[in-house]
């Protein structure tokens, strides 16, 4: 085997253009239909990935503002219970399972092997299944919508009410069974994003020096992987429960009804986090570019991001103070939610200590940063009102945690995300979005957002519960409805605008050089957009800022092959080379195999049987997927 | 060669991608529920008006039933207002679960005056020979129909996708989305029915 | 009675008039203050840092020690604030007390889409059933046994007391005070399904002489209608499917699917808060209620708008 | 930016192994997300029996021969599959080939107890909630021997063809190996579990 090998060509052979030129015609997607498909280069289907989520983000954005015009006259007759229950619920879903997390996984797909040093994600064929089933998912659940048979039951789908007696039909069914399509999808990406960050690091890239959005999303793949299983349990749980007469949550014959619900925070909780703790990432970049200095307390930075990870498994009962749990217990739950504000805490006083120390340079993406910090902070500080169990009793279900949720959602996660969207556009394109388009977005969110958000505070503690498609006009609550639903146009008009830069600026913005921003991470040593291969050597790593100390010459490793894909295998804590290794070819077989998934989920709905006979087109697909097809890469 | 074996697979790859989501197409359109949660009075009057045959079983629906796509046979939401008419107006007192009790079975392969709606509506409407009460004075139109769709699929052969899964309570028998006819199949006691209906 | 106007009792936490809810809304105020204040403290120290004129060169080694030092001292500050706001919430929940020592026991019963209430009799006097209204005697404490029979609903009448979730297959209570006279309104705060905005309840807090005029009158059968028309109405209720789910203890309606309609025009409103009770909205509400209300359980009967007119009338005269 | 050449990458292995694998590690991640999703049905197993007055619930404790038999022979199947993890590190591709064999027809052994292994329980998924965890607890493991079967059958064929002889399918096998090992380890903590829980 290693005869084989020695007589492999090697890049120490070549000059600079040789070995892009070969390189270029091993690690490119093949054009066409085909190509598109098969493809497994992780930037292309970061990019698809993230189109997809903004898509799906303005799919929902629609809803909301539907519910917006339903919401600002009282008792309005714009639109019927039925699909107002489907409106919230879509919007709920759609923004959690198909935007939120897909969309920060989606970042980290494209930026991480970059950010590390690598030419691919681990497992790209596993990546691309994942962006297939990710597809499925949203496309179930967006038909099922338009043909009327959305799911009415709330994004957490409370039993009974999502159970075999309340939920007539297949509503609820489409409802868990998306579920089952997202975390599949979630659960690989967050596998390949662990072992990527373990093992692909370039040379000298030790645990002291990976970039903050590299550990953050390294801790948010750990808390995908301990969070998700819990939620498919729970969906599966249900889904038994309407279709073959299991008893999980019927309480005649031993089940519990609240046991869907502690199954459902278990993971729900967390899954906060697992959108949050990648914003903490893009906002630590963003900061330590434009106040040209590192972050302020690293190692502080990445202990506060692991012991949120931590902590969040700890804080799921506070979902449920007033469903009459024992006043013990819930004091253990007030108490741990408490003390997740300190870990959030001291992130917040790093970045302000950066900012202190550093030289603000205000372009969008740091604004969206300031807007961030200014936004979250007030949602950190009512998380820390709810999480109190006598404040929660007043306010739990009602507009005050609606306002507290997207304060820290959107506040805390959205806007960190348009920042990173124009901070990174040009190395997503090659292009640089509109400063002054920019600034007007930032505008038009910062105070969309904030009119429209902060009165249902007001409104929560005036007693208007969430989740209502209309209230009676003595209520004294249409004032301030009307104000939120005019305001609501603002929000809009800002990501409409948004949206326009987008497409505008992909094809007519400003070309981008390699490193625009001055930034110091190493995906900015390579070119904007950088080729199929990433790297045309990979980088090596000797200190946290690589590219800061703006050396003229990068340092690199040769002696990778360019005649197969490959890339370096590297020690987890020091980063020190291991192997070369192959990396997978493009392939049919990951689209094949999440065709077959999807049909035996969707058929599943209707019959237990789907399982059985579904599995076997789903094991055709994995072995066509694995079988050796004798390409270099199989060489070792 | 490698060619060849491309178009092919990608022809093949075409057909699949087409046909899955044309399926997925189908399957969903099939699901649609569309709530209707309110007839103009006059549309739920003209429920009332169906044929029935001299003998009192079979017969023909009002016209209007049909324009309506028949919606209480195979809409998931009437049939589970109907399961629920069933338990607050105490059809179980004589019916039982479904297998019979004081008044006859559902699922035991016979209808006394046959399986179609019209028959059961009017049994539900005009009450039976034999102790079935006549319930037009407790029962709207409407309910009547919910209550004879939901009724239907107790003892259907072939479960109905829409039809009602278990209820949250003691479980006596399989649910009515799992053809508790076909799980529980028991003919009973011979001679019981009389000589006359069609069986499902 | 000295309430106000039907359907707009008071249904605000800012708004208390009952001792737990007196007790949250200082702990609100106290919490909500601590917080603004650390906000305004951020922000402040945000835009210094933002807008603060900086030298070439002026950094030093010093500087990133004392920062050290402030970020350090931040997070202890920010230590001891959360321990004390987690303090002062264990305080709170001590001084709101538990269930167990009330004087009256309530039982409602959450259903989809309105609240059925039972008074418990006693040695001397039958119990009774209502709905979507609850009468307590005012400064005493009340217990409200909550019982779930369908889904998840939420008791919650924010002006008097926090809300407990009415969960089928276990059983929560909730202690109600009202240190005042008056009409509290609460309603339905967890999802429920199709109508679930229009569930509400109102309470009704009077002195305690009220209250047992109130419970006495309710323990009796209803009234013989004396009006012509409202006779007439008695006759259609009970030919139609009306007294198939409806209860109007006295007759032959005993239906109990529906709310119990012995007193309902004694009652401030209809259809869990919907509308307030006249004989105009209980007709409207009988003619057509899938209109008024999408989707609940009553069923548009077809009625002549003689029988409709009778059948308020009717309604209207059980006082 | 220009390039500096620092370290050359020649001499590396061409191909890692064991913790310099990536399949190692995938294998690894995905061990711990199933180990959640077992831990978590433990749990709501657990749950349910704190919630019960009597535990089990209308049903006599589980037979306890063919779990046990199961368990004794899922143990006993760990010293070949230890043996196959030395002959794969040694890369010896006949001994291996004889243990995927073995190992393959080990896989389907518990399979065949496992079909005594549902009637032992003494209760089905639809009577109440301990018979619906009995039955997902299974359900969920059977689904694991059967996705290991399948593989090392696979595995099988592929060492048998002429991709066999590769260090790659030796790290394959490895992992394989280790997959065998965490089925037979998740399943101790749920024999204990639905076995001598409704005992205590």
């Amino acid at each position: 085997m290693t005869s084989r090998n020695a007589g492999a060509l090697r890049d120490t052979a070549f000059d600079a253009a040789e070995i892009d030129r070969r390189l270029a015609a091993i690690w490119s997607t093949t054009p066409g239909v085909w190509g598109a498909l098969a493809t497994v280069d992780h930037k292309v289907i970061g990019r698809r990935y993230i189109t997809t989520a903004f898509v799906f983000l303005a799919l929902g954005g629609l809803l909301s503002l539907l519910m917006r015009l339903q919401l600002a006259q009282p008792e309005a007759r714009f639109i019927g219970p039925d699909r107002y229950n489907q409106l919230f619920t879509m919007h709920g879903t759609n923004m959690m399972f198909l935007f939120a997390v897909p969309v920060m996984q989606a970042m980290a797909v494209y930026l991480v092997p970059l950010m590390v040093g690598t030419r691919n994600i681990a497992f790209p064929r596993l990546n691309a299944f994942s962006y297939w089933m990710y597809l499925a998912g949203g496309l179930l659940l967006w038909i099922a919508f338009v043909l009327d048979t959305g799911p009415d039951v709330g994004w957490f789908a409370y039993v009974p009410l999502s159970g075999p007696q309340y939920a007539a039909g297949k509503r609820a069914d489409i409802w868990a069974q998306m579920i089952t399509f997202t975390e599949v999808s979630a659960l690989a990406v967050a596998v390949e994003i662990v072992v990527t960050v373990f093992k692909h690091r370039a040379p000298g890239m030790s645990l002291d020096r990976i970039p903050l959005f590299v550990w953050s999303m390294l801790v948010t793949s750990f808390v995908v992987i301990l969070a998700m299983p819990a939620i498919m349990v729970a969906s599966t749980a249900l889904i038994l429960d309407r279709l073959v007469e299991t008893h999980f949550f019927n309480p005649a014959e031993g089940g519990d009804v609240l046991l869907w619900q502690h199954l459902f925070w278990f993971f729900g909780h967390p899954e906060v986090y697992i959108i949050f703790l990648p914003a903490v990432g893009m906002v630590s970049t963003i900061v330590a570019t434009f106040t040209r200095r590192p972050v302020f307390g690293y190692l502080a930075m990445v202990m506060a991001l692991i012991a949120t990870g931590i902590l969040a498994f700890g804080l799921w009962v506070h979902h449920m103070f007033v469903a009459g749990l024992p006043r013990l217990g819930e004091s253990f739950f007030t108490a741990s939610s408490m003390a997740i504000a300190v870990p959030a805490g001291l992130q917040i006083f790093c970045w302000l200590a950066t900012i202190w120390a550093g030289r603000p340079i205000f372009t969008t993406p740091f604004l969206f940063a300031i807007g961030f910090i200014v936004t979250f902070v007030i949602g950190g500080l009512t998380g820390v009102m709810v999480a109190s169990v006598p404040f929660d009793t007043q306010v739990h279900d009602t507009y005050f945690v609606v306002a507290h949720f997207h304060y820290v959602l959107v506040g805390g996660a959205v806007f960190p995300l348009l920042g990173a969207l124009y901070y990174w556009f040009p190395k997503l394109t090659g292009r640089l979005m509109s400063e002054t388009r920019g600034r007007w977005v930032f505008g038009l969110i910062f105070v969309g957002f904030n009119l429209t958000f902060f009165p249902m505070h007001i409104l929560g503690l005036q007693g208007m519960p969430r989740r209502i498609y209309t209230y009676q006009p003595e209520m004294p609550w249409s004032g301030l409805n009307m104000f939120i639903s005019l305001s609501a146009v603002i929000l809009a008009g800002g990501f409409l605008l948004f949206f326009i830069d987008v497409i505008r600026s992909a094809r007519t913005g400003a070309v981008a050089s390699s490193n625009p921003w001055e930034a110091s991470t190493l995906e900015w040593a390579t070119s904007s957009p950088p080729p199929p291969y990433n790297f045309a050597r990979l980088p090596v790593v000797g200190g946290l800022d690589p590219l800061s100390d703006r050396r003229d010459v990068l340092p690199v490793a040769a002696g990778l092959r360019v005649d197969r894909r490959e890339l370096l295998v590297s020690s987890i804590v020091e980063a020190t080379p291991e192997a070369r290794e192959a990396s997978s070819g493009d392939s049919i077989w990951p689209l094949l195999a999440a065709i077959a998934t999807t049909a035996t989920l969707i058929w599943s709905i209707f019959t237990p049987w789907a399982v059985v006979w579904g599995s076997i087109p789903i094991a055709i697909a994995l072995i066509g997927w694995f079988w050796p097809k004798g390409v270099p890469e199989d060489e070792s | 060669m490698t060619e060849r074996v491309f178009s092919i697979a990608k022809s093949v790859l075409a057909v699949a991608v087409l046909l899955s989501l044309a399926s997925a197409g189908g399957v969903l359109g099939y699901l649609r529920q569309p709530r209707e949660l309110r007839f103009e009075p006059p549309v739920a009057a003209d429920l009332d008006w169906f044929r029935l045959m001299s003998n009192g079983i079979g017969g023909t629906p009002p016209e209007s039933y049909f324009a309506l796509g028949k919606p209480y046979e195979a809409d998931a939401y009437n049939l589970s207002q109907g399961k629920r008419l069933y338990a607050w107006f105490g059809c179980g007192t004589c019916h039982g679960d479904g297998r019979g009790g004081v008044g006859p079975s559902f699922l035991d392969g016979w209808w006394l005056y046959g399986p179609e709606m019209v028959s059961i509506v009017a049994s539900i409407r005009d009450g039976r020979p034999h102790g079935m009460p006549a319930f037009r004075d407790r029962l709207t139109i409407e309910q009547i129909w919910q209550l004879a769709g939901y009724v239907q699929t107790i003892g259907s052969y072939s479960p109905k996708v829409a039809a009602p899964s278990r209820n949250d309570d003691k479980q006596t028998r399989p649910a009515e989305n799992r053809g508790p006819a076909i799980i529980l199949f028991d003919e009973g006691p011979v001679g019981v029915h009389p000589d006359q209906g069609p069986s499902p | 009675m000295a309430v106000a106007s039907a359907c707009s009792g008071k249904q605000s936490a800012l708004d208390p008039h009952g001792g737990p809810a007196i007790h949250v809304e200082h702990l609100i105020i106290g919490i909500v203050a601590v917080c603004t204040v650390i906000w305004i403290v951020v922000i402040v120290v945000l835009g210094l840092a933002l807008l603060r004129s900086r030298r070439a060169g002026a950094e030093d080694a010093n500087s990133e020690g004392r920062l050290t030092t402030v970020v350090f001292a931040a997070v202890a500050a920010s230590v001891v604030i959360i321990a004390g706001l987690t303090i002062a919430s264990f305080y709170t929940t001590r001084n709101i007390g538990v269930p167990g020592s009330a004087a009256l026991t309530i039982t409602v019963r959450g259903q989809q889409w309105w609240w059925q209430v039972f008074y418990a009799g006693s040695d001397a006097s039958r119990g009774f059933q209502t709905a979507n209204e609850i009468h307590i005697p005012v400064g005493t404490d009340v217990q409200v046994r909550l019982e779930g029979v369908d889904v998840i609903h939420s008791f919650w009448v924010p002006s008097l007391a926090g809300k407990q979730d009415v969960v089928p297959g276990r059983s929560n209570s909730l202690l109600l005070r009202a240190e005042k006279p008056g009409a509290y309104r609460g309603q339905c705060a967890e999802f429920c399904g199709l109508q679930h905005s229009h569930m509400a309840v109102l309470v009704i807090a009077e002195a305690p002489a009220d209250f047992e005029r109130w419970a006495a009158s309710q323990r009796g059968d209803a009234l013989t209608p004396a009006d012509p028309d409202a006779a007439a109405g008695q006759v259609a209720f009970l030919a139609k499917p009306c007294s198939a789910c409806h209860t109007v203890r006295g007759t032959a309606a005993k239906g109990t699917t529906g709310p119990d309609l012995t007193h309902i025009g004694g009652r401030q409103t209809i259809a869990a808060g919907l509308l307030e009770t006249t004989r105009g909205s209980l007709a409207a509400w009988i003619a057509d209620p899938q209109t008024l209300k999408p989707g609940n359980n009553m069923p548009m009967v077809p009625l002549t708008s003689v029988e409709l007119q009778n059948i308020s009338a009717y309604m209207e005269s059980l006082k | 930016m220009k390039e500096g050449v620092v370290l050359d990458l020649t001499d590396l292995p061409p191909h890692g192994l064991g913790t310099a694998s990536l399949s190692w590690w995938g294998t690894l991640a995905f061990m711990l997300i199933e180990a959640t999703g077992f831990a978590l049905s433990i749990v709501v197993y657990l749950y349910l029996m704190s919630l019960a007055p009597r535990w089990p619930p209308d049903a006599p404790p589980p037979d306890l021969l063919p779990g046990t038999t199961l368990t004794v022979l899922l143990v006993a199947s760990l010293f070949p599959n230890i043996l196959l993890a030395r002959w794969a590190r040694d890369q010896d591709l006949r001994k291996v080939r004889i243990g995927l064999i073995i190992m393959s027809l080990i896989g389907i052994a518990p399979l065949v107890l496992r079909a005594f292994e549902f009637p032992a329980m003494h209760i089905q998924w639809d009577q109440n909630a301990y018979g619906s965890i009995v039955w997902v607890m299974l359900g969920l493991h059977t689904t694991h021997i059967l996705t290991d079967l399948v593989e090392t059958l696979v595995l099988t064929c592929l060492m048998f063809s002429r991709h066999g002889d590769n260090p790659r399918r030796f790290g394959d096998v490895s992992d394989n190996v280790m997959y065998w090992n965490f089925v037979v380890a998740t399943w101790l903590p749920m024999y204990a579990c639905l076995y001598w829980a409704p005992r205590l």
